[in-house]
């Protein structure tokens, strides 16, 4: 589905990642761990064309992305679920779906509305409230809605659990895990290692923006010590 | 009846600001710029509005040529001017929108002359209609209906539609409504056209009302239109409308009670000033 | 060699109309003082400096005058940078000439200071003279500009309005960039005054009258100077008609060189003569004629030569100055019909417009 | 020379403002589009003592106090409103002041003050400018440098936090505004007494937007940049006199050229090519 | 210490604290925990006086500081960090610590303005930078450092204010697990220093390893109160908390 072949992103001068090849298939969760600042929400925002490619290339469906602007790339299918959530504060929660689907036709974006309020029925209890006043649990349930309204083959999610309460976090993986087995392909980011090494069918660690372990879902979950000797965390704890 | 009369002045001054502060509105709520050079913008249109007018004897044409011009303008000076410093603080594009305003207004002087042109027949503005003792001509008539009826169609626009959807949406995070589709440029020039095009109509009707096109006539009015959308609570445009008409009334009332103490621009920032003290975030502006 | 005279006007910012006018008023006097041969065989050329109307552009400008060794200088400006550089001339011994400026401090600022036009508070008299003896009007409103133009004007209106019978009802004032006046207009129906006295330049005067008669007030309009530019006529075009000013320009004169005036500067610039222009044509022929007596070169002797000028005859009438160096001259009425300034009446009143002495 | 001694004057005059108005929108980070009405207040607070027979001296103090005075006013303001609201308040401060000048007879309303004592040559001022100036760039080098001037940094970039941080920000918001506008005062207080005039267009928005336009000219923040702009924009327009007719038109597309190429101004330019910061 | 009396707040209809009574003591180490939304960070906003309740009192050492500014009571010694990190962006981590450590200095403007010697300011604060681990970032503009550095970098600027009382909104959030339990160390060694802290957190590992105390706050009320263990224990709290998967949460 998303392939980076020796892929570099960064900010003018600075490069923050370089030299990351990457596979992101299909029906599976990829999970993209590393400690802060390693570069996660750069790769994702470069993915999905908000940050400055400086190396590589993006492909997605074997066609190179690489300079295609952020639009574009939700219409073929990539759509984002961002750091900080970024909801639309003074929309609706109906009026930030609305948004969501845009590249849809009015048709079809009204069916995956459906899909996205029997996956989240809290959303339909909240239809028309300003979406800024949601507690922070329905803001991040809002953000992954409003990414699945663009009908994407590729979901981004940066921070899934962040700030959540872990009934909230357990709601949000669970939706993902869902997602996936309807044959979606996830690009996880996530601080929580253990749950995304639960969730996850594959997993590569980000450390200064280089690449530095990648293996399936069952070798990291068999040894997590493992995960975290590469997260740079075993020998400073 | 006296009151009444001020008032009625006092309103239809207010539907004059209205027209030009949307329009600084709209570009003050996506781009976070205090959009001065709309001044020029207004005085283009009436200077267009003028010469076709005179040339060929139609109102009609003149009010689309000077949209149209207007409309012209507006995008450019968004794209030559503002867009490559979008991301510098915002007194950057301040400075830079004065910088146009003053160099316009010079160079309108240059090429129409400093004496200000006039129209060769302005029917509108000699036709009075009376209601009992109260006179309002064709020009402020129309002001007042072409007001209603642009604010009305935009609020629609703005709630009622897609496209109106997705440009509050890029009002508030224009990275990630891109991100889904949006076309955050599109929307940015749309913007510009929109309130360019609303300046140039507002610009021919205050030149037919004073039946006179100055180099400077924007400047005053862009001023008091940036007063009035900090007062209706920047970005905000149900407060932008109250905030025009209220303006007009407390001028209109203000030039002749206060007329020994303070003149009309201080009588509308004290206004402004004695609001915000109240009200900091504007009239309908939400607190943050 | 040329003479070199000052010139400095607002040729940009918010003067720049009457800041065109008035050089070409000058340009025109220079043009045809050359064409006639020069003054004692040297040609006159004009040193022009943009002042924008403003007081603090106007000292480094006088000072490079005086840097220049320039031996006189003629403002064609209105009264801030005008009685701003007038102080510095003055220290500088220079003569310092002002066509339309109407502060009565100018020529306060010392001997070496002229005025070739009314002062605001001679003309308001003449205003008032014009209403109460002419008109037979008691009851007026006052429409004042405020800037010290407008200030003036009503000053000397009010102090003088008790002589001839005349009662201020009521006075509204507005600001130089007013183009609308709706709160005006809707009070000066209520006041309902047997005429209206208005101050002002063409481009507030002439909205303003227009509104005033559209909103149905047919009471006769009095206007100064200010509107003395065929540019008010096409602003206000209709309600202009029958607006009386008090100016120094009569379009119907029979005397030679105000005719000659009118006519030239139509030929040669292709719109109506105005005041404006006609005072600073009057300030050049001046300066030429004291020139022609002592010449050029000396300023102090420049300064007696203009001093001394009596009863000279140009394009605004015949005039002299008075030991304060305020000139004399008569008050033309015009009335606007058909379009055009027409002759009303002269006011020529020694006593009356007797400009102060001191 | 007495031409170049008067433009002096003017540029030592145009620095003292505009380092004053960088002190409150460079360093503490408060936008002001009036400050041209805290000149103007300097000016009439000293003409008024000096026409009244206070010594000079004197009455510029008084000036300075009277402008300072207004200007823990709208340091009060600023407590109440911020960035686009407070530029445009102290935008509005200007149009008020301006506004109420103009009809108060016992200013002279729109005839100004005329007849200022005036007891010193135009050596004398030049000289009293030049020294202003310098010591209002010596106070910014040292505000720069000194806690306050980190204070103020602090409030510039973020009030929330620096309040969560046991900073006064009300108190170094008024104390910038008391500094930048008794600046002004001292700057208005010696152009009174130089020109003997006063009127009060002198000090209207374009001349809050033309101190404005030195600043960021020069370069926001930069006390040596600041110094440069007002210095460069003072002599432009002297320079461009020969091209009268243009003169505006010039001017405007510089301050948009600047902005456009080098939204830094003079400091960012002269950072980009030495790579040294101005100070 | 820290008394909060009868606080309410609402917002338009929304009653995000409703009638709180809290106490904090002397030196303890009390967490504050409760569902998205239930009130939390608005209740701290209260404490510390960025916002101003409708009704109630917060009294602080027994004094009555319901109307005392910010500035005042972090001069105090009652400090908040906040939830969504605010570094003074263009200042570098080390500048941004050493004006928190100069409030001596800064407290007076005047005073502020005669005072050029950085040295003391800039010693401590390398000091904290060096205690938090982030002295490798020390000349970083703020703006470029990831967000675990200006976590810590924000609990170095509160400690560099020498506080009594801390206020910690979610600081743990966004730090992986072992990066998490070891700020939650750091935070227990500096309530074992003398610091009174209270600690809002959603990750319910850490706060009751190291929280003496926990507060469960829910639709703006307290709900719980008392030692971890039996307050985890509560039903109704594991009902408002938890939601329908406590077991799936109990493990994490
Ligand atoms: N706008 C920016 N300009 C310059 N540098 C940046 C910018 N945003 C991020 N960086 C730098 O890029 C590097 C990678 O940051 P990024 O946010 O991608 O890390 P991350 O892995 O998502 O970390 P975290 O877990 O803290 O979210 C960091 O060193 C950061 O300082
Ligand atoms: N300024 C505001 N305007 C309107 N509603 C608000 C405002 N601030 C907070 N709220 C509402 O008050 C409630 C409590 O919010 P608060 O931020 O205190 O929750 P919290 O317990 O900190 O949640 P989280 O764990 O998600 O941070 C929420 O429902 C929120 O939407
Ligand atoms: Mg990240
Ligand atoms: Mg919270």
């Amino acid at each position: 589905m998303l392939e980076l072949k020796g892929f570099a992103c960064g900010y003018g001068l600075v490069q923050v990642v370089e030299e990351l090849d990457l596979t992101v298939p299909s029906g599976r969760i990829t999970a993209l761990l590393g400690p802060n600042g390693a570069g996660k929400t750069s790769t994702l925002m470069a993915i999905a064309g908000h940050v400055e490619v400086q190396g590589g290339q993006v492909l997605f469906e074997g066609e190179d992305i690489t300079r295609l602007a952020p639009a574009e790339r939700t219409r073929r299918g990539i759509a984002l679920a961002p750091e900080g959530r970024r909801i639309f504060p003074d929309l609706t929660v109906a009026e930030n779906l609305l948004v969501g689907g845009y590249t849809q036709t009015a048709v079809a974006a009204r069916e995956t509305e459906a899909r996205v309020m029997a996956l989240f029925p809290r959303l339909q209890e909240r239809y028309r409230q300003r979406a800024g006043t949601l507690s922070g649990g329905e803001q991040q349930m809002l953000a992954l809605g409003r990414a699945l309204m663009a009908r994407p083959k590729l979901l981004l999610v940066d921070e899934l659990s962040l700030g959540l309460m872990p009934a909230m976090v357990e709601l949000c993986f669970r939706a993902l895990v869902e997602l996936k087995v309807q044959g979606l392909a996830v690009l996880l980011v996530e601080q929580n290692t253990h749950r995304a090494l639960a969730a996850a069918d594959r997993v590569a660690v980000l450390v200064s923006g280089r690449k530095v372990y990648e293996a399936t879902g069952e070798q990291a979950r068999r040894d997590p010590e493992m995960v975290d000797s590469f997260l740079g965390l075993k020998e400073m704890a | 009846m006296y009151y009444v009369e001020l008032l009625l002045v006092g309103l239809v001054w207010g539907c004059t600001y209205a027209m030009m502060a949307l329009g600084l509105t709209l570009v003050y709520g996506l781009l976070r710029i205090l959009h001065v050079a709309q001044a020029t913008v207004f005085t283009l249109g009436a200077y267009v509005g003028l010469l076709v007018a005179n040339h060929t004897g139609s109102l009609a044409a003149a009010f689309v040529a000077a949209g149209l011009a207007a409309g012209a303008l507006g995008p450019l000076i968004y794209r030559l001017v503002y867009q490559p410093i979008l991301d510098k603080p915002p007194f950057v594009a301040l400075v830079a929108s004065i910088g146009v305003l003053i160099a316009m207004e010079d160079g309108f002087r240059l090429v129409f002359g400093p004496y200000g042109l006039s129209f060769a027949k302005n029917t509108w503005f000699t036709t009075s209609l009376r209601f009992g003792g109260l006179s309002l001509n064709l020009v402020q008539i129309w002001i007042a209906i072409a007001a209603v009826v642009l604010l009305l169609l935009f609020a629609l626009f703005a709630t009622r539609t897609r496209a109106g959807v997705a440009w509050r949406a890029t009002v508030s995070d224009p990275a990630i409504a891109e991100s889904f589709g949006v076309s955050v440029s599109g929307v940015r020039h749309l913007s510009f056209f929109i309130a360019s095009v609303l300046a140039g109509v507002a610009g021919v009707l205050v030149g037919l009302l004073n039946n006179l096109v100055e180099p400077g006539m924007g400047s005053v009015i862009s001023y008091k239109g940036l007063a009035i959308i900090v007062l209706g609570g920047l970005g905000n445009v149900p407060g932008t409308l109250l905030a025009s008409v209220l303006l007009g009334v407390v001028e209109s009332f203000g030039t002749v009670y206060l007329d020994k103490v303070m003149d009309r621009d201080a009588i509308a920032f004290m206004f402004l000033i004695v609001v915000l003290m109240i009200r900091p975030q504007g009239l309908l502006g939400k607190a943050h | 060699q040329n003479i070199r005279i000052g010139f400095h006007a607002p040729l940009t910012g918010f003067a720049a109309s009457d800041g065109k006018t008035a050089l070409q008023g000058a340009e025109l006097a220079v043009e045809q003082i050359n064409a006639a041969g020069g003054v004692n065989g040297r040609k006159l050329e004009l040193v022009v400096q943009d002042d924008q109307g403003k007081p603090d552009q106007a000292l480094p400008l006088a000072n490079k005058y005086i840097g220049e060794g320039l031996k006189v200088v003629i403002s064609g400006s209105y009264s801030g940078p005008t009685r701003a550089a007038a102080g510095v001339f003055q220290n500088a011994r220079i003569p310092y000439i002002t066509a339309y400026a109407i502060h009565p401090d100018i020529t306060r600022a010392g001997n070496f200071m002229f005025r070739t036009s009314f002062m605001g508070e001679v003309q308001g008299r003449a205003a008032v003279k014009l209403i109460g003896d002419s008109l037979k009007k008691r009851k007026v409103t006052l429409l004042t500009l405020n800037n010290d133009f407008g200030q003036a004007l009503s000053a000397g209106f009010k102090e003088a309005a008790g002589k001839f019978g005349v009662q201020v009802t009521s006075e509204y004032t507005y600001a130089m960039g007013d183009r609308q006046f709706g709160s005006i207009v809707a009070s000066v129906k209520k006041d309902d005054p047997e005429v209206l006295y208005i101050s002002g330049y063409f481009f507030n005067g002439g909205p303003l009258v227009a509104q005033l008669r559209a909103g149905g007030v047919t009471a006769p309009i009095v206007g100064t100077e200010g509107f003395d530019t065929h540019n008010f006529i096409s602003i206000a075009k209709d309600a202009a008609e029958g607006v009386i000013i008090t100016t120094s320009l009569d379009r119907d004169t029979k005397l030679p060189e105000m005719r000659q005036f009118i006519d030239d500067y139509e030929k040669r610039f292709n719109v109506g003569a105005e005041m404006v222009a006609a005072s600073t044509h009057t300030a050049v022929n001046v300066v030429a004629a004291a020139m022609r007596k002592v010449g050029a070169d000396d300023s102090v002797k420049l300064r007696e030569a203009i001093a001394a000028t009596k009863d000279m005859a140009v394009a605004t009438g015949r005039i002299g100055f008075n030991a304060l160096g305020e000139v004399y001259k008569a008050a033309q009425i015009q009335i606007i019909k058909g379009g055009k300034f027409r002759y009303y009446a002269v006011i020529d009143d020694p006593v009356l417009l007797a400009p102060p002495t001191k | 020379m007495d031409y170049y001694l008067s433009v002096a004057t003017f540029a030592a005059l145009n620095v003292i403002l505009a380092l004053g108005l960088n002190l409150i929108s460079g360093f503490c980070g408060q936008v002001s589009l009036g400050h041209a009405a805290f000149y103007g207040l300097g000016a009439y607070g000293a003409a008024l003592c000096s026409v009244a027979g206070l010594p000079m001296g004197l009455s510029v103090a008084v000036g300075m106090m009277v402008a300072g005075a207004f200007g823990i006013l709208t340091g009060f303001a600023a407590l109440r409103v911020r960035e686009d609201f407070l530029a445009i308040v102290t935008m509005g401060v200007g149009f008020l002041f301006l506004g109420a000048v103009r009809k108060q007879a016992w200013l002279g309303a729109e005839m100004g003050i005329a007849k200022i004592p005036s007891p010193l040559d135009k050596w004398g001022y030049a000289m009293l400018a030049i020294g202003g100036a310098v010591a209002l760039l010596l106070l910014s080098l040292h505000v720069r440098r000194s806690w306050m001037g980190r204070a103020f940094g602090a409030v510039a970039q973020d009030e929330d936090a620096a309040r969560s941080i046991g900073i006064d920000v009300s108190g170094y918001k008024i104390a910038a505004f008391f500094i930048g506008t008794a600046a002004a005062g001292l700057a208005g207080g010696i152009y009174a007494h130089m020109t003997q005039l006063i009127v009060p267009d002198a000090f209207n928005f374009v001349q809050s937007v033309t101190i404005l336009a030195m600043v960021v000219v020069g370069g926001i923040g930069s006390t040596l940049g600041v110094v440069a702009g007002a210095v460069l924009l003072t002599l432009m327009p002297e320079m461009f006199r020969f091209i009268n007719d243009y003169k505006l038109l010039v001017y405007g597309g510089l301050l948009l050229a600047v902005m456009r190429f080098s939204p830094e101004g003079l400091a960012g330019l002269v950072h980009r090519w030495t790579g040294r910061r101005l100070a | 210490m820290l008394e909060g009396r009868d606080l309410s707040i609402a917002f338009g209809g929304v009653r995000a604290v409703a009638g709180v009574n809290l106490r904090v003591e002397r030196g303890e180490l009390a967490g504050l925990i409760g569902p998205n939304g239930a009130g939390k960070t608005t209740l701290l906003r209260l404490l510390t006086g960025v916002l101003a309740p409708d009704s109630g009192s917060v009294r602080f050492e027994g004094r009555d500081v319901t109307q005392m500014p910010i500035h005042r009571r972090a001069q105090l010694g009652f400090v908040l960090t906040h939830q969504i990190v605010r570094p003074f962006r263009d200042m570098t981590v080390l500048d941004n610590v050493m004006v928190a450590a100069a409030t001596q200095v800064t407290l007076r403007p005047w005073r502020a303005l005669v005072s050029v010697d950085t040295r003391p300011a800039r010693l401590r604060a390398q000091a904290l930078l060096a205690r938090l681990g982030i002295a490798d970032a020390a000349d970083k503009p703020a703006r470029s450092v990831p967000l675990g550095y200006l976590k810590r970098m924000q609990v170095a600027r509160a400690l560099a204010l020498e506080p009594r009382l801390l206020m910690l909104d979610e600081p743990l959030a966004g730090l992986n697990y072992t990066e998490a339990a070891r700020f939650a160390d750091l935070i227990a060694q500096l309530n074992a220093e003398g610091i009174t802290i209270v600690l809002v957190e959603h990750n319910l590992g850490e706060v009751t390893r190291i929280a003496r105390r926990l507060l469960v706050l829910h639709n703006g009320a307290v709900l719980a109160e008392g030692v971890p263990r039996d307050v985890m224990a509560r039903h109704d709290v594991r009902d408002a908390y938890l939601g329908a998967d406590q077991d799936a949460v109990a493990h994490a």
